[in-house]
């Protein structure tokens, strides 16, 4: 079950997750892209800390998402920005729902990252980590583990999306950033569902 | 009637360096207006400060075109475009300068928003080496 | 070894605000110089002011990939390539940004000047559209 | 026959003209380009003053192509430099050539313009007055009043070449800026050589 309360304790869960390990998504991106993701996501959330409140948990993800989009500075923020604001929509108003429903506003987020960014499974994104982990939540299993599985598998990847694409073959045994921060958000969920 | 351009640029002297090579092109005579840098003036996209920069060149009503460099700057137009009204905002498929400068162009000489956006896409055709 | 790369532009700010992004991107692993404006700062171009730059950018003697942005800026770049010798200097035909920052990736993964003028002229295929 | 002196007596004429008619240049560049021809040129041949000396019209030729690249700031300025720089080039050190061999080297210098920027005859461009006023010259023709036809004939084109190109067919009506200071050179050279 989510209702507004439990949505926001993912958020702070994830902001702290994301400050603790800053440093480490910054590592990953000076390896194949321009060294900020850690810096960005920072920013993103200390907003999404300041600004995500509402009475119900789309309200709580809308203006979450809306946060990270003003706030990011990177490509991370428009797609996190996406991830949100469409699980946002899928859940409309209600102030309580349960993990089916919140299964399926999560798969609409992850369909917004996909039609925003263009990218597939595969490409060494965000999107490795996040769709792996939608499916297992939905499923009832270990989206954590799941995520964290999705994240590790971008290190034998090609770039296909994003700044790391420019490096081509080249972008291969590095680990994707965003798929890492893509894990600690879901590590951050099942912080605060399972229990 | 002026179709409006917004150029979104992870680099704030990237995205002003443009607008003023556009400008000097038309005479003056098309709205261009820069949205480079993060929120901080630093390397990035800020989609407030391209929403702003956005409803400043739409100040005729007749449009604007998004001109992204890379990245985030595409993806940042992107999502512009799908929260607001369709058929105020148009993306540009483009290499960025020099879809800046055909855009400016077809929009200086009245364009419309279609007009301008294709005009910018032309621009992947221009080549640079001897003929 | 690192081949060099030098922008040619009209504008400074132009100039200056893509070598800034091209080292972001490369974690300032490659020697990218501006060379925008004319001998007064202003828009144009300025030969020897491009020429300044080629000298410094070609410090480690593996040559100088030269991208013009249009115009007089294409044809001040061919000029200094008829006039230097052969294999220090090569022209791109390619993007003006996208070209920069293809350039700046192959040539700071050590790609030699063939493959970094290559680079460059390959960024005509990039496209913005969602796929 | 031309010596040093007359050489330089031509680029003089030519400055002046230039000086004189700076204002109507710009404004032709106003209507189809970027309105810096006159300025980029009186830039140019205040150089070319300045710095065009020489024992040989082939030194003073290259002095003056050496300036006109280094200051103009244009595309006129590589365009005009290859043309005296070539010509210079096809008249050696000779101390003093007759008209044969002089528009020999003004035809090196016009196909150096073409090598360089790719235009034809009909592209609305300075080559467009310089290539039938060196042909004239050649055939010991009035080559003043033959660059004069040429500038005249390019209001009726559709420019290909240079800033005005991006115009497409909106440039038609009005006369290339270039082909407008073209015939002002080959106005001075006749002022020089008809005597
Ligand atoms: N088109 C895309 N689709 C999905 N994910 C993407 C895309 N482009 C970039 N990303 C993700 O964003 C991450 C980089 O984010 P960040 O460093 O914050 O932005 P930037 O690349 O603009 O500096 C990448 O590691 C990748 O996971
Ligand atoms: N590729 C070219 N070939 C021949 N002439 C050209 C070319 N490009 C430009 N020109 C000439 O240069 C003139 C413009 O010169 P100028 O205004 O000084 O330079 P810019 O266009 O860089 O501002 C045009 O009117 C045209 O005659
Ligand atoms: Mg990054
Ligand atoms: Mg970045
Ligand atoms: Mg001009
Ligand atoms: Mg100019």
């Amino acid at each position: 079950m989510m209702d507004a309360a439990r949505t926001r304790a993912w958020l702070t869960a994830a902001a702290r997750l994301i400050n603790a390990n800053s440093g480490h998504l910054t590592a990953l991106d000076t390896a194949i892209g321009d060294g900020d993701h850690g810096l960005n996501l920072r920013r993103g959330f200390e907003a999404v800390t300041a600004e995500a409140t509402g009475d119900t948990p789309g309200a709580v993800l809308k203006a979450a998402g809306n946060a990270l989009i003003d706030a990011t500075g990177g490509a991370s923020g428009p797609l996190y920005g996406t991830f949100f604001r469409r699980a946002a929509k899928a859940l409309g108003d209600a102030p309580e729902v349960d993990d089916a429903v919140f299964a399926q506003a999560l798969a609409a987020g992850l369909a917004g990252v996909q039609t925003l960014g263009g990218a597939a499974e595969g490409d060494k994104t965000m999107v490795d980590a996040l769709a792996p982990a939608v499916t297992a939540f939905a499923a009832g299993g270990d989206a954590a583990a799941a995520a964290a599985n999705g994240r590790d598998a971008t290190e034998s990847m090609t770039a296909r999306k994003g700044r790391a694409s420019y490096l081509g073959e080249r972008s291969i045994g590095h680990i994707d950033p965003g798929a890492a921060s893509a894990a600690l958000l879901f590590q951050a969920l099942c912080s605060v569902t399972t229990d | 009637m002026t179709v409006g351009i917004v150029l979104v640029s992870h680099s704030p002297a990237l995205a002003e360096g443009t607008a003023e090579l556009v400008l000097s092109l038309t005479a003056g005579g098309v709205r261009v207006l820069p949205a480079g840098g993060n929120s901080d003036g630093a390397l990035g996209t800020s989609p407030p400060l391209i929403l702003d920069a956005v409803m400043r060149a739409n100040e005729d009503g007749h449009g604007v075109l998004l001109i992204p460099d890379l990245g985030s700057s595409v993806l940042s137009a992107r999502l512009l475009i799908d929260d607001l009204a369709e058929g105020v905002l148009a993306l540009a498929d483009a290499p960025f300068v020099e879809g800046a400068v055909a855009a400016g162009m077809a929009a200086s000489t009245g364009g419309d928003l279609a007009v301008v956006q294709a005009a910018a896409k032309e621009a992947w055709s221009f080549r640079k080496d001897p003929d």
